[in-house]
């Protein structure tokens, strides 16, 4: 198959085994289109987070390949990957390390080589993004904690990454917050990739969505029909929420 | 035990000093040596549990409690090396920080606290370990004996400093009998809680334990393909 | 209940908040080993000095308020001064009925004294420099990478571990633990077990956050400027000053 | 105002202040009668969390009081007050601590003075309540995070309360395991406090609600009720999450 625009994302049977021999991918394909906003579905356990961390070669594949934007993820273009790909950690706190937000926002770039002017730029333009620039100089742990979920988007955005990967983004987000970072999110237009849980938010956010169990992918689609297939929901453990309509959105419109 | 200024004068505070410095100067060597990158967060982290762990209390006896000093503990989960400068960054953050413990005197509690504990300790438990069988109940027997008697070690260090330089008032062997007296109580709860604590690791991630990794059975390298799993083109 | 680790920092814009770290760091720890290189026997040096603090931490604009609550971290020291009069050798006196030691009162009154100039400076040094700024100071005074790294994650996670800790504390007291006696601490060690894990295991995942932005081993340094030539010389100029009063303390001992 | 039955739980006029200061609650009141089941709503930081540590005498009410069962919660029936109310805590990794699955269901009991043969009975009574019962040996480290959370709300029911408290259940759980816990909770027929701002989870679980924000309670009612009214739900910071209708539960039946 030739693709008429090189994928901003593209996996070929990526599979993968813990160092203490448990496999958790068994042959992933997926592809990515630039622009796109995609949900990763699946059940706590599916190897979710485990092929996140291969997208910008944290893990290293144990067969197949991956590719961002026509790069191949190999040691050799490791920096150039994972200033490409920026992953948005579960727990913001992992991600938010150093003592003050403006300083964790500026790691990264720094990382790249980014120094003086260049780099308060681009801290201060990632911080604008989430809307957050007012707290450069707090300490995260005063910060509320979706006040920390959109700081640690902002660390990732300010690689400038062209495919920005979200992990459980609304874990421990209450309502507003959670809409919040979804307006965020809207307007950032990246590719984007949302690992979730969270059927709801993935209908909100993504017009496609991939379903991962026991390390494949097992659906791939527009999201309001793999959500409306009670077959494939019930198949892979995922369950809407009591009272949730998936079609309901569409019906309105 | 953070030994506040004053206590002992200034040209020993500033000997200890000098040891403190070359003995973190090792550890940093050592370190840098052998460990890797991750393992400046690790020891970040850790040094943040050793805090809190300081902060925690424990009872010893009815309405009485006491906290942990963690030098020990530290030396037996993450190594000698990283544990001595993980209870260093402790110490001198709370120099810095809270004002706890003696700018002057910072030499002195990095040397009785991280030096003579942790090495000392370590040593006593290597000791120790020998001389039972290859258990994990060993490791944790060797942890308790060295972190009771790390703590004894630590009293006898601050006598020797205020033998060389301390404020006087008090004969040497008043102050060593009070001193030691103490540290054995001191120690007796120090090594009970440690040895809990490293039994409590051991139990659900034995690889964590610096000092129980002989027990770890060595991980078979599989020479040759990886299994190719199904649906693998 | 919010059992925050309480650094000591208080907000301000005074000329020794906007100081920079390393001048204020190096200017502490001079003074105070100019106080405790000071003949104890030298009761007027020690109220000069007492002088010169309370008059930086007047510029700081730290109320005396916040000063003297948080001079009370120095009290379980006390203990032991208050000791060396008691069981001191050597001529005695008598003071209220209680036959006192004079070599031990000496000592109780340098430990005092010493002892509490230390802490008031390391006091007010704290109270006008936020703690990122100390490690900078810190970097910039020289001190081994490793060492201000570790002490950076260590500060950031603090909190972070201390609530941890607090939270476990509360849900062992939720279901009835109220320990005693030492044989009854299984449970808090255990729970202190599990807190190792958790921080080595969190410190894993820092790792990956870390190495996701481009971390090969280096971290890069901020905000860590050089100071200016008068902004030491003001800096300094404190030290130099206890220094003075220091030298004609020995100068003048009988 | 005489209540024919006594409350499980009765607050009156509960307001508290941190060490620090800042206050929390200003005067709270409710009431729940045995066997309801009533979630506790509010956006983060609304002061739901140090509402329930009130509940078992954790924190101290700087004015008005607390009563489980017209228990007083006081200094003198603080152990009889804890064995009464059970508090899940939203991180299951705060609540287990010991070594295997059994010590820690085992730790309440025994602080209650169970011992041999009975404190076996419970332990196994509440695993199984929870079907956890064959895990009984594992370490808690090693289960999965809807495991850990089932086997958190058994170290609460092995000391047989009257009052069942869940901060937060759902949060980081995936669908299956979220419907899982329901049916676990219904399945228990004890008065339970769910405090929660995942709303259709208060939907499925609580015929009853409360709102909490800024430490007082500004709504009392039917959920369903409550969650259709639009102008609370936005006064408060609780937005319905996309495609959730809280009506469609009670037109489908």
């Amino acid at each position: 198959m030739v693709a008429a625009v090189t994928p901003a994302v593209e996996v070929r049977g990526l599979a993968y085994a813990y160092p203490d021999g448990r496999q958790a991918l068994f042959g992933v394909d997926l592809c990515i289109e630039p622009g796109e906003r995609v949900a990763l579905l699946g059940p706590n356990g599916a190897g979710k987070t485990t092929l996140a961390l291969h997208l910008n070669g944290v893990l290293t594949a144990g067969a197949g390949e991956v590719r961002i934007s026509g790069v191949p993820v190999a040691k050799e273009h490791l920096k150039e990957v994972r200033r490409r790909v920026g992953i948005v950690f579960q727990d913001p706190d992992d991600q938010l390390f150093m003592p003050t937000v403006g300083q964790d926002v500026a790691f990264g770039p720094a990382n790249l080589g980014l120094r003086g002017d260049a780099l308060a730029t681009r801290v201060r333009q990632a911080l604008d993004a989430v809307g957050m620039a007012d707290v450069a100089d707090r300490a995260p742990h005063h910060l509320s904690f979706g006040q920390r979920r959109r700081v640690a988007v902002a660390t990732v955005l300010a690689m400038e990454p062209d495919v920005l990967v979200l992990d459980e983004p609304t874990s421990n987000l209450d309502p507003v917050a959670r809409r919040e970072l979804a307006d965020v999110l809207r307007s950032l237009s990246l590719t984007t990739l949302v690992i979730t849980h969270d059927l709801p938010y993935a209908l909100e956010l993504c017009p496609r969505s991939l379903v991962l169990d026991e390390g494949r992918i097992v659906a791939d689609g527009a999201t309001e029909d793999l959500l409306a297939d009670d077959e494939l929901m019930a198949a892979h453990r995922l369950e809407l929420p009591y009272g949730f309509d998936p079609l309901a959105p569409r019906r309105a419109s | 035990m953070h030994i506040p200024d004053g206590f002992i004068d200034a040209p020993t505070s500033l000997a200890a000093g000098a040891v403190a410095v070359t003995g973190l100067a090792v550890c940093v060597h050592k370190t840098a040596d052998s460990l890797e990158e991750r393992d400046i967060p690790l020891a970040g982290l850790t040094a943040a549990f050793v805090f809190a762990v300081q902060m925690l209390n424990f009872p010893v006896a009815s309405g009485t409690s006491g906290h942990l000093l963690g030098g020990v503990l530290a030396a037996v989960l993450v190594g000698p090396y990283l544990g001595t400068l993980c209870v260093s960054v402790v110490l001198l953050v709370q120099a810095l920080l809270f004002a706890d413990g003696g700018l002057s005197a910072l030499g002195l509690n990095v040397v009785n606290m991280a030096l003579v504990t942790s090495f000392g300790g370590y040593a006593l438990f290597l000791l120790v370990r020998r001389l039972l069988p290859r258990t994990r109940a060993s490791v944790v027997v060797a942890s308790g004996v060295a972190a009771g008697l790390g703590v004894v070690l630590a009293s006898l260090a601050f006598t020797v400093e205020y033998a060389l330089g301390g404020a006087g008032g008090a004969s040497v062997s008043t102050v060593a009998s009070a001193m030691v007296g103490v540290h054995v109580l001191i120690g007796i709860g120090e090594g009970t809680i440690t040895a809990l604590v490293v039994s409590a690791v051991l139990a659900t991630r034995p690889d964590l334990v610096h000092g129980a990794a002989h027990l770890l059975p060595h991980r078979r390298l599989v020479v040759g393909p990886r299994v190719a799993p199904e649906g693998v083109a | 209940m919010a059992a925050h680790v309480h650094a000591l920092y208080v907000h301000g814009t005074s000329p020794l908040h906007r100081a920079a770290p390393q001048c204020k760091l190096a200017a502490t720890v001079l003074f105070v080993l100019v106080v405790v290189a000071t003949p104890r026997e030298a009761l007027w040096a020690f109220g000069a000095y007492a002088v010169l603090v309370a008059a930086v931490a007047a510029l700081a604009r730290l109320s005396p308020a916040v000063l003297a609550r948080r001079l009370v971290i120095e009290l379980p020291f006390l203990a032991f001064a208050v000791f060396l009069p008691m069981v001191g050798g050597g001529e005695r006196v008598d003071v209220v009925g209680l036959s006192l030691s004079v070599a031990g009162l000496w000592a109780a009154w340098g430990i005092l004294a010493k002892g509490t100039l230390g802490v008031a400076a390391a006091i007010v040094m704290a109270a006008t420099t936020p703690i990122p700024e100390i490690l900078h100071g810190l970097e910039r005074l020289r001190l081994p990478r490793v060492i201000t790294a570790i002490a950076g994650f260590m500060v950031r996670y603090l909190d972070v571990t201390v609530e941890e800790a607090r939270r476990m504390a509360i849900a062992r007291q939720s279901r009835g633990h109220d320990p005693r006696w030492l044989w009854q601490a299984r449970a808090t060690a255990a729970s202190a077990g599990t807190l190792f894990i958790r921080s080595f295991e969190r410190g894993e995942r820092v790792h990956l956050a870390m190495v996701s932005r481009g971390y090969d081993g280096t971290l890069p340094s901020f905000g860590a400027t050089a100071a200016a030539r008068d902004e030491w010389a003001w800096a300094l100029a404190v030290p130099a000053l206890a220094a003075t009063v220091g030298t004609l303390a020995w100068w003048w001992l009988p």
